[in-house]
């Protein structure tokens, strides 16, 4: 996130795009509701009527997958207004002009007719959004999981640009990162183009820190993504480590995934649980949990925040630290660290921007990176005067519509997500009693008029097929899904969302395209 | 399509069906009432129902909430008068409950009057047919209950 | 008023006193760890208690009562309560969820500004050992209790619709609640609370979570803190309790010997001064 | 699941004349819970309820009846049913004539429509209805009589005569009770020490009856057939296992201290400490002045005891035998002689020369005299003139209140008092029972009688006690307030009691105990419901917070269900 | 009894709420809000809440397992992790460095993602690691 979490509430115009924050991210639904309490106007964008849009001033329920066009109708309404910040646009932002030709080949009601919102709602919002002096841009996977996700990332970059919402302390754009240290992993480089601190693989001096500091030589190829590995089980990858992840669960398209998990040659998986994926692992080594490691999380707002450790792993599992320290000796590498601190120490010394990140400065509030050297007090809100690169750059989002769209056989829109009793796979939260009390069976929301067309009451069962599969879910009746349109939580292994899921990558990112794909959806046998 | 939330409450008027209103009568009192109006036959308006409970105290106060919640627009509880509950004085404490429960439903703005609790032994049964008319025509005034908050049959959110 | 660093002093003192000549098994208390950072602490050792502080708020009485029931027998606990800590632990006792004579209560004077800000009518316990009672404040003065609680019916449905449809349904305000000790709780499932959707069901949760602790609620504001959606809960319970004081003359907290009137004394004939309403006369009032 | 067979009564075309009864079995016979619709003419007349009966007896049939109201022949269509066979818990009535059709004439698709909707919450609640499991007891064949004052006396001798045993417990050393206290009884003016003389004999001889005396109760437990009450009796600590129990531990006379100079004045007596002195002797007075209604029909006491009048008089013309120049007046607010014994009684005394002088009670008369009294000065509130009577001796006649030992007795026994103190009856048409089963009440204990009128409550108690005792066992649901068995009584789901003891605090039958849980330094408590003392008010059900507290006839999803059908 | 409040971080969402967790001897038994944590303030959703309901359940894995024919069997630490170096070492040279991969995981610390990169790029030479940050 370009700024911190409690700077939301300060926000006089929010913009949810793509975000179901009251379900995935209640403590930051709280901030929205202290801005909406502070005169803040509420935009939601997602085709259901979330709980944020039930408590939001205007909700735009847009056609799946139309988000592009929706803010080009915007942007073509600003520049036509010229209510775009022409001083920020011409001081600290390049290829605007280029960019202004992309907006002129949309209008709005060419937006409109695409992504089904009238074209007067469209400009009010675009006015709204620029005209407030303090915007702030809220999304999440509604936004990333589609074929052109990073490019209605970079329409979100340009209209924040545009209107010159970033850099300062109450705008900005706020990715919600879905898992407690999803950001910390990318930092620590867990990517394949990537090293520590987002210093590129492909960088000749870049590299050569780095086989200096471990002493290794080290490749300069890009390595493959989580998908491709997959695809590629017994060809390019023959073994393969997993720690901590259920892609048998979590990938799309998975009856794929289970027969690739077969063909690796040699599969460990280190995990607390015998997930569905720790099945067909060779070797299986038991981690542990976060209440028996210490070490640091970093949050959605770039906050590194101490874990404790409060009681001993169960039997003879160790932490994870501990395991890949043996791993790590038993490949010949020097993995003799004490503890996790000594790990932070070298991080400090190989990423710049954790420099000042030590134990002791954590243990208040945590720190935000940047934050180069012990004094520095961390970094509250980015791009403050000027984008890491310099100049900004208006880059052309180009709009691809989603791969699989209904048809006739198959005449029903899917979208898979969270809901907030539940997390991820479920591995955890279904073993915790108030959770499993809360919900237990796998669900489907469809539309109330849906529902009595096939004869389906509430909690009947409806069988969901589409081109890679088919499950039996219990039917949630209710107005707040469209009509045609049936929403699947993907928490529950016994009938698993991303059966039916289609595996079309975003070229970019190779994110799945999770939130739109066609299936039929009939009465099933209860 | 796009909708507009306007925060200040939705502004519905009281749709054209009369107001439901749930009756929960005890048998021993209440329900004679009610079945002294069925003999003469009263003419009543058919927009209530009445649930026999054994005794007022068995009215769960979390089960008026529920009838709230299901979309009753006015809940009634007749038992008998106090000192003439043949479960000695299980009426007074349904009395009690029902009446903090009434200062919760002023407070969140559902009204106090919306819930009746009286109290009126068999002999006055005729007046079971004035206290139903008096208490729909003093619902029907108020604005309708069909708010946003109600559940499934209601308006799911 | 005492300074702050005078009162924790005394505190200091008297708990070592409790621990030393064997009053109480241990201490349960405020206290500052590493980096500054307050939490609760149970103090064993007399000079554990160098650590204890009294600031900031922080709601003991809940998990006082969760030490003291998995708390081995012949275990005393003394606890550092405020007035609202202390309401609460003696309606626990009423409920029988906490052992009397398991429990020392060493009462704190909560701050006037403390007390505006949790509009607390009585900031300070009535066994006061620290501290001077600062004088309360009534709740029906702040503008947000009346902005919720005054006005007609209808305006003010609409207003509490509007609060009640932002919560996220954390349950922080039952787990945080001292008095809500029931496990599985009513608002879990059907047939009381339809399960599994965001917002709740306001009429249903809200109100049957409120009316629960209609004659138990001390008002410590628990449930309002622990609330990501900010909503004004004890604003709810305000309005009962002032129902509670005005027509049964009772308030919750101040005596383990006082009956709640919602359980006992009934009576069989009428009251003197207030007529039983008959059928007909309650449509007139 | 299909075992729910529905049987529509038309009422001979009565409601089916307004209520579209083809709409009604369409939709019932595609309910997935219905089994068979069957629609009667009369079920109450053609002995419908027999066949009914046997085609459901088997599995789990249950049998839904649409006809009229319970007070109509509703209920009567359901005890056939229930001597058919078919209990409680698997049949339900649905009353569609006096609840829809006759009151919905004017509207007959309204009245169809509330049909289909009360037929749709008939089903919900019988699908969920649960048996409460009744019990069979076995009946202790003793009664506990507490207290030997006229009423004790009388229930024992009564007990004794119909063949059942009786223990007597006594707190004082002989019986009698505050008859003891009189010399001689009104109005047949006769001694009764003859009367306890002949009940300790009765007690002696007779081996049904076994007489305790200087008893103190120290704990009684269980319910009805099966009291067990620990006591000391001279000092020995012994246990009695009764079947029954009868409270008839008298009142007290009200000491007058604080009234008309009473210990600062002599001569100025109570009536008690007057028939102390009839007693030992022949009481020689001049002129005695009675004066009435002391501490009595005022704001603490505001009640008449039916004695101290009759009482007053007799004791007059006693001091008027005695002295036949004596002159006695009587200063009352308003003589109560009820009955036409009491009426010649105070006839014969006026004509015996008593004078009556009625005061107000806004000016009382007032005793005049420094070291004893003089001259009684009073306002004739019928004449309205103002006189001074010579008075050597001034008798004060109070009212009856409680017993010392009343709110001792009631905690034990678990039984109510109103806010005078006297134990309070159940209902009024059961002035002896109380709101716990087989336990009675008799003679002051209950109210302030004269000793003629405990006798015969004590009667009253015995016979009840008796028809109690009489049986070898019983069913816990045969203990019913209400005509035919019990709704049923109320269940505890153990593992979810949180024991905060609501339940416990609320029931007015004192049904339910709180026990502390079993296992090693447990604090909580779980609740335990005594299926003989609940009456299914469903008091409890309603304060219990987390829904634990359950009566399966009208269980949660049974209520909640009917809520929820209400209007769907 | 020895009772003690622990500090940390939610393990759930992005959010990164602080919480205590309570631990009574040497079990995590209940959690709360840390009304100090700069991120939360004392508030934590529904997961947060149940946090610690799943440390001591009892699937947890407690002993390294390897597979025979279709069924785990127990084997102590050193044969895991022989079994584990020897094997990618062996795949390494037999189909090049380029044949291993390791998928991290956004749920592991800052640490162990640094390590487990680390191991993969250093010990095999190839840059084969990801993590579910695409999902």
């Amino acid at each position: 996130m370009t700024n911190s979490i409690t700077d939301l509430a300060g926000s006089k115009c929010i913009f949810i795009i793509g975000s179901n924050a009251a379900e995935s991210h209640p403590i930051i639904m709280g901030e929205i509701y202290k801005a909406m309490d502070a005169g803040g106007v509420v935009i939601v964008v997602d085709p259901r009527r979330t709980a944020v849009a039930e408590n939001a001033h205007i909700h735009l329920a847009i056609e799946p997958g139309t988000d592009i066009p929706l803010l080009a109708g915007m942007m073509r309404h600003i520049m036509d207004e010229g209510l775009y910040n022409a001083e920020f646009i011409e001081e600290r932002v390049e290829g605007f002009e280029e960019f202004r030709k992309f907006v002129e080949g949309w209008t709005v009601e060419e937006a409109s007719r695409q992504c089904g919102i009238e074209p007067s709602m469209i400009r009010r919002v675009a006015e709204i959004y620029a005209k407030a002096d303090e915007s702030a841009v809220v999304y999440c996977m509604g936004i990333t999981q589609h074929v052109c996700g990073s490019d209605n990332v970079i329409a979100l970059c340009d209209l924040t640009m545009l209107c010159g919402h970033v850099g300062t302390e109450h705008s900005g754009l706020y990715p919600l990162r879905g898992q407690n240290n999803v950001q910390g992993a990318c930092d620590m480089g867990a990517l394949p183009n990537v090293y520590p601190a987002y210093q590129p693989v492909a960088d000749p001096d870049i590299r050569a820190k780095f086989e200096e500091a471990w002493g290794r030589p080290l490749s300069d190829k890009p390595g493959l993504t989580v998908v491709e590995m997959v695809r590629s089980a017994g060809s390019k990858i023959r073994g393969l480590f997993i720690m901590a992840e259920n892609p048998a669960l979590s990938e799309p398209d998975v009856n794929h995934v289970v027969e690739s998990l077969r063909k690796f040659d040699f599969l460990v998986v280190q995990d607390i649980f015998m997930s569905e994926t720790a099945r067909f692992a060779d070797l299986v080594l038991p981690g542990s949990s976060f209440a028996e490691k210490d070490g640091t999380f970093t949050n959605t707002e770039r906050r590194f925040q101490l874990v404790r450790k409060a009681v001993d792993p169960p039997g003879s599992a160790k932490d994870d630290f501990s395991i890949l320290c043996l791993l790590g000796n038993a490949l010949g590498l020097n993995f003799n660290y004490e503890s996790p601190a000594d790990v932070m120490s070298e991080i400090n010394r190989l990423a710049p921007p954790y420099g000042g990140i030590t134990y002791d400065r954590l243990e208040r509030q945590g720190l935000q990176w940047p934050c180069p050297n012990e004094e520095h007090p961390g970094t509250r809100f980015l791009h403050q005067g000027r984008f890491t690169r310099g100049k900004g750059l208006f880059v052309v989002p180009n709009h691809v519509a989603p791969k699989e769209l209904p048809d006739e056989d198959y005449p029903w829109y899917l979208s898979t997500g969270r809901m907030f009793a539940h997390y991820h796979t479920g591995t955890l939260t279904r073993r915790a009693k108030q959770l499993d009390r809360e919900v237990s069976r796998p669900y489907g929301e469809i539309n109330s008029e849906d529902a009595a067309k096939l004869g389906v009451g509430e909690g009947g069962a409806i069988r969901v097929t589409s081109r890679r599969g088919s499950i039996v879910v219990d039917a949630k009746i209710t107005d707040r899904v469209r009509k045609g349109s049936i929403f699947i939580p993907f928490h529950f292994a016994e009938a698993r969302a991303n059966i039916l899921t289609n595996p079309a990558l975003d070229p970019r990112s190779k994110t799945p395209e999770y939130k739109v794909c066609a299936v039929r959806v009939e009465k099933g046998e209860s | 399509m796009a909708v507009e939330v306007s925060n200040n409450h939705k502004q519905q008027k009281a749709t054209e069906r009369t107001p439901r209103i749930l009756v929960f009568a005890c048998k021993w009192c209440g329900l004679i009432g009610a079945d002294g109006a069925g003999r003469k036959r009263e003419p009543l308006p058919p927009n209530f129902r009445v649930i026999p409970v054994e005794c007022v105290g068995s009215v769960e106060p979390d089960a008026v909430i529920r009838a709230f919640a299901d979309g009753m627009d006015g809940v009634i509880v007749m038992g008998c008068h106090l000192g003439g509950c043949r479960f000695n004085d299980a009426n007074h404490a349904a009395f009690k409950r029902l009446e903090l429960l009434r200062a919760l439903l002023e407070g969140v703005g559902i009204g106090r009057d919306r819930l009746l609790v009286t109290f009126g032994t068999a002999h006055e049964g005729h007046q079971f047919t004035d206290v139903l008319r008096n208490f729909t025509n003093l619902i029907a005034k108020k604005e309708s209950l069909d708010t946003s908050w109600t559940s499934s049959r209601a308006r799911m959110i | 008023m005492k300074t702050q660093q005078a009162m924790i002093d005394q505190a200091k003192s008297l708990l070592k006193k409790l621990l030393e000549d064997g009053e109480a098994t241990a201490v349960f208390g405020l206290a500052r760890g590493m980096g500054g950072v307050t939490a609760p602490r149970i103090f064993t050792m007399p000079d554990e208690l160098d650590s204890l502080v009294l600031e900031p708020k922080w709601p003991l009485a809940k998990p006082a009562m969760e030490i003291l029931r998995t708390a081995p027998g012949g275990y005393r606990l003394a606890v550092v309560c405020r007035g609202c800590d202390e309401r609460a632990l003696v309606e626990l006792i009423k409920r029988n969820q906490v052992d009397a004579d398991a429990l020392v209560m060493v009462g704190v004077a909560c701050s006037g500004e403390q007390a505006s800000i949790c509009l607390c009518d009585r900031p300070y316990p009535s066994k006061l050992d620290i501290g001077e009672a600062a004088h309360g404040v009534d709740p029906f003065d702040d503008p947000g209790v009346k902005y919720l609680l005054e006005g007609d019916t209808h305006t003010r449905m609409g207003r509490w619709e509007r609060v009640l449809k932002r919560c996220v349904k954390c349950y922080g305000c039952r787990n945080s609640c001292p008095i809500c000790v029931c496990d599985p709780c009513k608002l879990e499932g059907e047939p009381w609370v339809r399960r599994g959707i965001i917002p709740t069901e306001i009429l249903s949760f809200h109100l049957i979570r409120a009316f629960h602790l209609a004659d138990t609620c001390v008002a410590c504001g628990a449930c309002q803190e622990a609330c990501p959606a900010g909503i004004p809960l004890v604003t709810l319970q305000h309005a009962m309790r002032r129902a509670l004081r005005e027509g049964f003359e009772y308030e919750a907290g101040l005596d383990v010997n006082e009956k709640t009137p919602v359980l006992f004394d009934f009576i069989q004939a009428p009251e003197k001064d207030r007529p039983i309403p008959d059928w007909i006369n309650t449509l007139r009032d | 699941m299909k075992n729910i067979t529905v049987f529509l009564c038309t009422c001979f075309d009565e409601i089916n004349r307004v209520v579209d009864y083809e709409r009604l079995c369409s939709h019932l016979s595609d309910d997935p819970r219905v089994a068979a619709v069957t629609v009667s003419r009369g079920l109450c007349v053609s002995g419908g309820a027999g066949e009914i009966g046997a085609s459901v007896k088997s599995g789990d049939g249950r049998v839904l009846i649409a006809a009229c109201s319970p007070l109509a022949r509703g209920d009567q269509v359901m005890r056939d049913l229930e001597r058919a066979g078919v209990p409680a818990f698997r049949r339900h009535l649905v009353d569609l004539r006096e609840g829809c059709a006759w009151i919905h004439g004017n509207n007959p698709a309204a009245a169809t429509e509330k049909a289909l909707d009360l037929l749709n919450m008939g089903l919900t609640a019988l699908e969920y209805k649960e048996p409460s499991a009744d019990v069979t007891l076995k009946i202790a064949d003793e009664v506990l009589v507490i207290g030997a004052g006229p009423a004790g006396m009388a229930a024992a001798t009564a007990l004794a005569r119909c063949g059942v045993d009786v223990r007597v417990l006594e707190r004082g050393a002989q019986p009698g009770g505050m008859l003891g206290l009189v010399s001689r009884s009104y109005p047949d003016n006769t001694d009764p020490s003859e009367k306890i003389a002949a009940f300790r004999d009765l007690a002696a001889s007779d081996p049904r009856i076994t007489f305790h005396s200087k008893v103190k109760i120290i704990s009684a437990r269980g319910y009805a057939g099966n009291f067990t009450v620990r006591f000391t009796a001279e000092g020995e600590e012994l246990q009695a296992h009764a079947g029954a129990v009868i409270i008839a531990t008298g009142g007290r006379v009200f000491p007058p201290k604080g009234y008309y100079r009473y210990g600062e004045v002599r001569e100025v007596v109570s009536q008690i400490e007057l028939e102390a002195r009839f007693r030992k002797g022949p009481v020689k007075k001049e002129n005695a002045v009675f004066i009435q209604c002391v501490g009595a029909r005022c704001e603490e006491r505001p009640y008449c005891s039916t004695i101290c009048c009759p009482a007053s008089i007799k004791n007059a013309m006693r001091i008027m035998d005695e002295n036949e120049n004596a002159r006695v007046w009587i200063l009352h607010r308003d003589i109560m002689m009820p009955g036409t014994t009491l009426e010649a009684y105070y006839k014969k005394a006026m004509e015996r020369g008593v004078r009556f002088i009625r005061y107000a009670e806004s000016d009382p008369p007032r005793i005049l005299g420094d070291e004893a009294v003089e001259t009684v000065e009073v306002r004739d509130d019928i004449t309205g003139d103002r006189r001074t009577i010579p008075a050597d001796l001034v008798v004060l006649s109070t009212p009856l209140i409680a017993g010392t030992d009343a709110e001792a007795i009631g905690d034990l026994f678990g039984i109510q008092r109103d806010s005078y103190g006297f134990f309070r009856e159940i209902y009024p048409l059961h002035p002896v029972e109380t709101r716990i089963d087989g336990v009675y009440i008799c003679g002051s204990a209950r109210w302030p009688v004269s000793s003629e009128q405990a006798m015969v409550q004590g009667e009253a108690a015995a016979m009840k006690a008796a028809a109690l005792v009489g049986r070898q066992t019983i069913r816990a649901s045969e203990f019913s307030r209400v005509p035919g068995a019990k709704f049923g009584h109320a269940r505890v789901n153990e593992d979810t009691c949180s024991g905060c003891g609501n339940c416990a605090a609320v029931c007015s039958f004192d049904a339910i105990r709180l026990q502390r849980r079993s296992g090693e330094g447990e604090f909580r408590m779980v609740s335990r419901v005594i299926k003989v003392r609940c009456k299914a008010c469903g008091n409890c059900l309603s304060v219990c917070p987390n829904g634990s507290m359950q009566m399966p006839e009208m269980n949660t999803k049974a209520l909640y269900g009917m809520v929820g059908k209400a209007f769907s | 009894m020895d009772c003690r409040f622990v500090r940390t971080t939610c393990p759930f969402c992005g959010t990164g709420c602080g919480m205590l967790l309570k631990v009574v001897d040497g079990r995590v038994v209940d959690t709360l809000p840390d009304r100090e944590s700069v991120v939360g303030r004392g508030h934590l959703c529904i997961k947060g809440w149940s946090a610690h309901e799943f440390v001591h359940h009892p699937d947890r894995l407690t002993h390294p397992l390897v597979k025979k024919g279709d069924s785990f069997e127990r084997i102590s630490w050193e044969e895991a992790i022989s079994l584990a170096a020897e094997k990618f070492r062996g795949i390494a040279e037999q189909y090049g460095n380029d044949a291993i991969g390791g998928f991290s995981s956004a749920k592991c610390t800052n640490e162990e993602n640094y390590l487990f990169q680390k191991l993969i790029r250093a010990g095999f030479q190839n840059n084969n690691v990801d993590h579910c940050a695409r999902l």
